[in-house]
C-alpha cells in the first residue's frame, strides 16, 4: 500500500494540467463552467484539439493511436480534462465504437475506419436502445436481413445521444429471429446516417434541449462489409463496449469540478451576514458530499488498479451506480445553491442574475437521466446482487 | 380536528378541477407565460380573490379554499401565478390605501405580482439591499416569477423605519429583472414587516398546496405506467423493487396531503403562524423531492423528455422547492427555535 | 375544516393529563423515562389502575367496559398516556384479544374471558408466528386435531411477547390441513398456559433482555369450548384483529414523548461552550424529526377521522410504516445524544454518565425490531402497493 | 496509489483470521469482558505493538498493519480493546518517558487504556473539567471502555499551559467511572495536545477498521441468509426489493472498504492527517449505520436476538460510531473548514 504518487505521474499530472488550461479554447470551457449547452463545433474543437496532440484516444491499441498508459494515468487524464471544464473526446468514437473495431473488426474494417474515428472525421452515434427495449436491451425488434451483399435494415432506435450530429451509427440489429435465446442472433453493423431510409426526429428534453434522437430504419441498405466480427455475436460485442470502461465509469472528474465550482458558487450568494458557504447546514452538506466523493474517487482508484484486461468486472456497476448519485447530488445542491435564482430559467444574460445560476435547475433536471442511460440504478443493482453476491432470485 | 371538506368547498374543488381540465394545455420547458384566457377563468370563478375582504371584491373565504384552488391546479399540472397573485393580494389587503388595485386584482383585471427575491442573495424576508427613500426606492429585483407580463409588481424595501411595501405600476422589466432605481413607486401605508411575512405564509401555503397535486399527479402517472409499460416481457409492476418504491411515493403523498390541510386550518385561525408555515414548507419540501425524483425514475428514459408529463411535474415540484426559502432555509428558522418548547402540539 | 378543539375535547384532555400525571405511580413513569425495563407488576399495576377508574378498553363495546369515544377522544387518551410516560393497557388484552371475543366469541365465551381480560386477571399473549413462518404467517405449521370435546394441538410458536408472564395464549392453528388455501383450515384457540405439554423458552435480546418466547406445545389438549367463533375461520379474526387498531398503529404519542425527552436529555450535555440543542446540525436534526412526526401525527388524526367501523383500511399501512421509521429515527437520535456515553451500558446507578444515556443503545438496537412485527415494512408496502395503488404485480 | 497488500502484509492478515477463528467465543449483549487469552495471543503475534518503535518493544510497522489486524477482530465479531491498546500506546510513545509501560503493552504484560470521556459532554479531544495541578488531577472520566481490567489508563488534563497526559497505575474505577481527585497520576513528558490527536487519529482508523470487517461479516450473514431463508414458500432472494438493498450494502460497504484503506495509507505518510480521519469516520458512520441496520432487517426478527451474530454486529456498529465522535461531530469539524480548500485531492 502506497499513498504516495510517484515522479513520472505527478509529471504526467503538470502535463496534463497544463495542456487543458492552455491548449483547449477559453469559451468552451466557460461554457462548460456555467452549465451551457455546447454546440456540435464545441465538441468537435475539443476533440480535435486532443487528437492533434495525441491525447483523443488513449485508451486504443498502441498502433490506432493508443498510448499503453496505466489505469492511473488515464484517471489522471480524466480529473485534470475535468478539473479544466474540458469535455472529454466524444464517448461514442472514443469509447464505444473504436475499441470494439480495434477488438473485432476485420482489417479492413479498421484501416477504413479507425483513423476517421480518432479524428472524429466521422462523428458517430450509438444506436441500441428501442422504444420497447430500453433496460431489456436484449428484446429488440430492428430487423438485419441479409440480401445479397446487403443487409436490409428496418426498425427503430431511440435515445440516441447527439445523433442529429453525426455521420455513422453502430446498431445491435436483430440478424437470427429464431434464435434460442433473445441475446442471440443479434449482430452490430456500421451504418452510414446519409443511407437512404434513416428519419432521424430529435426529441426534446425537460431542460428545453435536444440531445437524444428517434432514428427510423425504412428499408436501408447496409453492404454486408459493414458488419462487425461474426454475424449473430452483437450481443458480446455489446458487452465488450459497455464493459470496458472502467475509470471513467463514474465521472468523478467532471463531479469534483462541479463540487468544486458549487462551493466557488456558493460563496458568491449573500445569506444573513455572510454567505451560504457560511451557513452550517450548507457547510455540513458540501462536507458530507465531499466525503461520499472521497470514498467514490478512491474506490475508482482500488477498482481501477485491479482491472484485468478490459475484461467487463461486475464491480464496476458499483462505479455506476453510486457516480450517478453523486453526480445527481452535486446538481442537487447546485440548484439549491441558486435557491430563488433557479425558479426562472431565461433572462438576460447581462442580469444580475448569473448564467450559472439560471442554468441550474435545468441541469438537474436533465441529469436525473444520469441514474437511468448506461444501463438503469436498478439493472445495475441487479448485477451486483447475481454477478457479485450470487443471489440469482 | 375537522379535516373533511364542507360541500361548498367540495363544490369549489370541482368548479376548478373542471375548469383546469377544460384550460389544461401542453406544458413547455422552461418559464410558463402567463395564460390571460385562464387567468380570467380563475377570475370569474372567484378563485383570484379567495380569501381577501369582500369590501376589496374578495370572496371572504380563507386559506382553506386557496388550498384547494392550488391543488387542483398543481393536478392538472398547470403552472400559473396563482401563488403570487396570493402573496401581492395579501401585501395590497394589508394595506388601508391598497383596495383599488386589489379589487382589480380579484377581478382578473390587474395581473398583480411580488418582487421579494434579490439577485445573489439566499431568500429572505428582510430586503437587504432594496432601500426607500421616501417614495424613491434603489436596488435591483430579480427573478420576478410571472414578471414580464405584470400590470404591477409589490415590492418591498428597508427604509429608516423598518419595511415598508411599494407598488410599482406598469413595471419595464428586463427579462426577470426591475431595477428600481428611478421607477414611480407607490408606498403601501400600513404595510410593514408583519404584512410581508404574513402574505408570504400564505403564498408558501398555496404553492405547498400545488406541490401537493403535482405530487399525487406524478404518483397516479407512476403508477399507470407500471402497470402498462413492460420490460423483460412482463409489466413493470411485476418488479417488486419498483412497487415497494411507489408504495413509499404514497407514503410521502400522504403525509404531505394531512400537512398542507392542517397548515390551510392553522392559517385560517392564525395568518401569522410561521413555524406551521416553516413545518409545511419541511414536509413538502422533502416529499416533492422524493416523489418528483423517483417519478422520473421510475419512467425511466421518458420521463426527462419534454414531451410527457411528468418531468414537467417535477420541474414545477423543483421550482416551488426553491420559492421562498428551501427546506434547508426553513429547518434553520425551526432549529433556532427548537429550545423554546418540549413538543409541537397540533391540536391545543 | 377545522384546527380547534372542541370545549368537550379540551375537557376530556384536561382530565387525561390529571389522570395519568397523579394516578400511575411515579416509579414506574420514571423507569418508562429513562427506557429501563419494567417489570411484569410494573404493567399490571399501570393497567389496573387504568381498569379501575374504567379506562383500560374504552374500545371495546360498552357492556363490556368500552367507552363509544370518538376516534380523536382515543387519539387524545394515548397522547396524554405516553406524555406521561405511563405504559399502556396490555396490548394482547385490551386491543387483540378481547375486541376477537367480543366480536366473534360465543356469550358463553364473552362472559368467562373478557371481564377477566379487562382487569388483567388474565393475562394473554399471542401465539401467532412460528419459525418457518413470520411475514408469510398463513404457511403456519401448529396443528390441532379434533379429538371428541378437545383439540389436541402439537407444534411451535415463537417471538411471542411477554408469554413468560402471561396465564392464556391465543394461538392460531391449522384444523383443516387439506384446506384448499393455506389461510383456510386455520382456527382460533384460547389455551391455558399451565396446560400440560406447555413448554415456554425465553428467547434474548440484542439488548440482553427477555422479552419474546418460544412456545412449545406437545399433545396439549384444549377444550373445544375454547375454539373462537368458528372452526376454520382463524384468519378472518386474525386480519380482524390486525387491522382493528388504527389510531395506535402508529406509536405517535410514544414517539412524541421520546423526541421532547431527547430535546431535554440533548440540553444536558455540554458541547463546545453550549449544550448539543445549541449545535446547528443537531438542532436541525430535531426539527427535522418534529417535522416528520408532525406529518405523521396529523395522517393519524385524518386517517382516523375516515374511519369506517373497525373495517381494516389498508391506508393504516402507511402508519404501520412510517411509524416505526420516526420511531426508529428518535432512538437513533437518543443515542447520538447520549455519544461516548452509550459506549458501555452497564455501569453504577449512581455514576456520572446517567441512566438514561446507558440504555440508548441497547434500547435503540430492540427497537430494529419495529419494523420487522407486526407485518415487516416490506409487507406494508407491498399492501399499500396492491391494496390502495394496485399494483398487483 | 497502490491499494494492494504485501505479502507480509497478506500474511499477517492470514496469521489474525487464523487467530480470530480459534479465539473466538460467542458474543453477548453488553459490554464485552477483556479475554486475557486472546489477548496474549495478540500480544505473541506482535499485533499490540505493530506501529511503536522497535525500541519501545513494537514491531516498527505501519497503521496500514494496524488496520489489517482490527478488520480481522472486526470480521470475526471478536470484540477488543485494540483501538484502546493502540491509542494508549500512541500517548506513551509520544512522551519520552512512556517507554518501559509502552514495552509491557506491547507484550501483553500491562493492559492499558485511554481514559478520554467527559460524563455528559459530547466527545471533544479537549479535556474540558479534567484539571491537572502539577501530578493532582481533579475531574471524572466516564465512561472507560474495557477500563474495568486496566493495568493502567492514560488521561488527558488541562492544565496553565495546555493540555498534559498521565498515567494512572492500578486505577480502581467504579463501573466504568474514574474519579480522578485523590489517585496518583504520572505525567507524561512531552506528550501533549497535538499528541492525544495524533493517539486518537490511530485509534479512529482502528476502530474504523474493525467496523469495516463486521460490515463485511454482516453482509456475507445476509447474502447467505438471504439465499437460504424462505418465505411465501421460496427463498428471499427471490425478493428483488430485498436483493436491490443487499447490492446497496454492497455498495456502501466497498466504498467503506477504499475509504478504510487509504485513510491507513495516509496515517503511515501523515499521522497528524486530521481532515482524513473526519471523512474516515464520516464514510465509515453512514456505512456502518446503513449496513448494520439493513441486515438486522433484511434477517427479520431473528436478527435482533442474542443468540445470533448479526445483532451483536450492528451493536458494536454503534458503539464506534460514537467512539471518539460521531458522523455529526466529524461533519461539523469538516464544515467548519470547507472554505480553506477548492477540492480534496487525493493523490497530490
Amino acid at each position: 500500500m502506497e499513498r504516495e504518487l510517484s515522479a513520472d505521474d505527478a509529471q504526467f499530472r503538470a502535463e496534463m494540467r497544463e495542456f487543458f488550461t492552455t491548449k483547449i479554447p477559453q469559451d468552451i470551457r466557460d461554457k462548460v463552467a456555467v452549465g451551457a449547452e455546447l454546440t456540435k463545433e464545441d465538441f468537435a474543437q475539443a476533440h480535435r484539439i486532443q487528437h492533434e496532440h495525441g491525447l483523443a484516444v488513449p485508451g486504443w491499441p498502441v498502433e490506432w493511436g493508443g498510448k499503453e498508459w496505466s489505469d492511473l494515468q488515464r484517471y489522471i487524464w480524466l480529473d485534470e480534462m475535468a478539473a479544466a471544464h474540458v469535455p472529454a473526446p466524444l464517448a461514442f468514437n472514443a469509447n464505444m465504437i473504436g475499441p470494439v473495431i480495434a477488438a473485432f473488426g476485420s482489417q479492413e474494417m479498421k484501416e477504413r475506419f479507425l483513423a476517421p474515428t480518432a479524428s472524429l472525421d466521422i462523428w458517430w452515434c450509438q444506436g441500441f436502445s428501442e422504444p420497447e427495449a430500453g433496460s431489456d436491451l436484449a428484446s429488440l425488434r430492428t430487423t438485419a436481413v441479409r440480401d445479397g451483399d446487403e443487409f436490409l435494415v428496418n426498425g427503430q432506435k431511440t435515445w440516441t445521444t447527439l445523433g442529429q450530429y453525426a455521420d455513422w451509427i453502430f446498431a445491435l440489429v436483430r440478424t437470427d429471429p429464431a434464435a434460442a435465446k433473445p441475446q442471440q442472433g443479434i449482430s452490430m453493423l456500421l451504418i452510414d446516417m446519409t443511407s437512404p431510409g434513416i428519419t432521424v426526429r430529435p426529441i426534446q428534453l425537460i431542460d428545453g434541449g435536444y440531445e437524444v434522437n428517434e432514428v427510423f430504419f425504412d428499408n436501408v441498405r447496409v453492404p454486408a462489409d459493414q458488419l462487425v466480427g461474426e454475424e449473430n455475436r452483437g450481443w458480446d460485442y455489446a458487452k465488450f463496449l459497455l464493459g470496458n470502461e472502467r475509470v471513467g465509469v463514474a465521472p468523478v472528474g467532471w463531479i469534483k469540478r462541479k463540487l468544486a465550482d458549487a462551493k466557488a458558487r456558493a460563496a458568491t450568494v449573500a445569506s444573513g451576514s455572510g454567505t451560504l458557504l457560511d451557513d452550517p447546514l450548507m457547510a455540513a452538506r458540501i462536507a458530507e458530499l465531499e466525503c461520499d466523493l472521497m470514498a467514490l474517487e478512491l474506490t475508482v482508484l482500488r477498482v481501477a488498479a485491479n482491472s484485468h484486461g478490459g475484461k467487463p468486472d461486475p464491480a464496476s456497476s458499483i462505479l455506476k451506480l453510486r457516480g450517478s448519485q453523486v453526480q445527481q447530488d452535486v446538481l442537487e445542491l447546485m440548484v439549491d445553491i441558486a435557491g430563488p435564482m433557479s425558479v426562472v430559467w431565461s433572462g438576460e444574460d447581462d442580469g444580475a442574475v448569473p448564467e450559472w445560476a439560471r442554468h441550474t435547475a435545468p441541469v438537474y433536471l436533465n441529469y436525473r437521466k444520469a441514474s437511468i442511460y448506461g444501463g438503469s440504478n436498478e439493472v445495475q443493482r441487479g448485477v451486483i446482487a447475481s454477478a457479485i453476491l450470487g443471489l440469482k432470485g | 380536528m375537522i379535516f373533511a371538506f364542507t360541500d361548498e368547498q367540495e363544490s369549489l374543488r370541482d368548479a376548478v378541477r373542471e375548469l383546469a381540465t377544460r384550460g389544461r394545455t401542453e406544458p413547455v420547458p422552461g418559464d410558463a407565460p402567463h395564460d390571460p384566457a385562464l387567468w380570467s377563468a380563475l377570475a370569474e370563478l372567484g378563485a383570484l380573490g379567495l380569501p381577501f375582504p369582500e369590501a376589496s371584491g374578495g370572496m371572504g373565504a380563507s386559506p382553506v379554499e386557496v388550498m384547494i384552488v392550488a391543488s387542483e391546479l398543481g393536478r392538472a399540472g398547470i403552472r400559473t401565478a396563482y401563488a403570487e397573485a396570493m402573496v401581492a393580494g395579501s401585501l395590497l389587503a394589508a394595506s388601508r390605501d391598497g383596495g383599488e388595485l386589489l379589487g382589480s386584482l380579484c377581478a382578473g383585471d390587474s395581473f398583480v405580482v411580488p418582487a421579494l427575491y434579490e439577485p445573489n442573495r439566499a431568500w429572505s424576508l428582510e430586503p437587504a439591499s432594496v432601500m426607500a427613500d421616501g417614495d424613491r426606492l434603489t436596488g435591483v429585483r430579480e427573478p420576478i416569477p410571472c414578471g414580464a407580463a405584470a400590470d404591477a409588481v409589490v415590492t418591498s424595501a428597508r427604509d429608516a423605519d423598518g419595511v415598508a411595501v411599494f407598488v410599482i405600476e406598469s413595471p419595464a422589466l428586463c427579462g426577470a429583472r426591475l431595477d428600481l432605481a428611478g421607477v414611480a413607486a407607490r408606498r403601501l401605508k400600513g404595510a410593514e414587516a408583519a404584512a410581508v411575512a404574513r402574505a408570504v405564509n400564505l403564498g408558501t401555503l398555496t404553492l405547498c398546496a400545488e406541490a401537493l397535486g403535482a405530487m399525487d399527479t406524478a404518483l397516479t402517472m407512476t403508477v399507470e405506467y407500471l402497470k402498462t409499460r413492460k420490460q423483460f416481457g412482463v409489466p413493470l409492476a411485476r418488479f417488486q423493487t419498483l412497487t415497494q418504491r411507489a408504495a413509499d411515493m404514497y407514503t410521502s403523498l400522504e403525509l404531505a396531503r394531512s400537512t398542507v390541510q392542517f397548515a390551510a386550518m392553522t392559517l385560517a385561525a392564525d395568518p401569522d403562524d410561521a413555524a406551521t408555515i416553516d413545518r409545511l414548507k419541511v414536509v413538502v419540501g422533502k416529499a416533492g423531492r422524493h416523489i418528483g425524483q423517483e417519478a422520473i425514475q421510475l419512467h425511466g428514459g421518458i420521463g426527462v423528455t419534454a414531451e410527457y408529463a411528468v418531468g414537467h411535474l417535477t420541474a414545477r415540484l423543483t421550482a416551488i422547492e426553491h420559492s421562498y426559502g428551501d427546506t434547508r432555509q426553513h429547518l434553520a428558522a425551526l432549529a433556532a427555535r427548537v429550545g423554546d418548547y418540549e413538543a409541537v402540539d397540533l391540536i391545543g
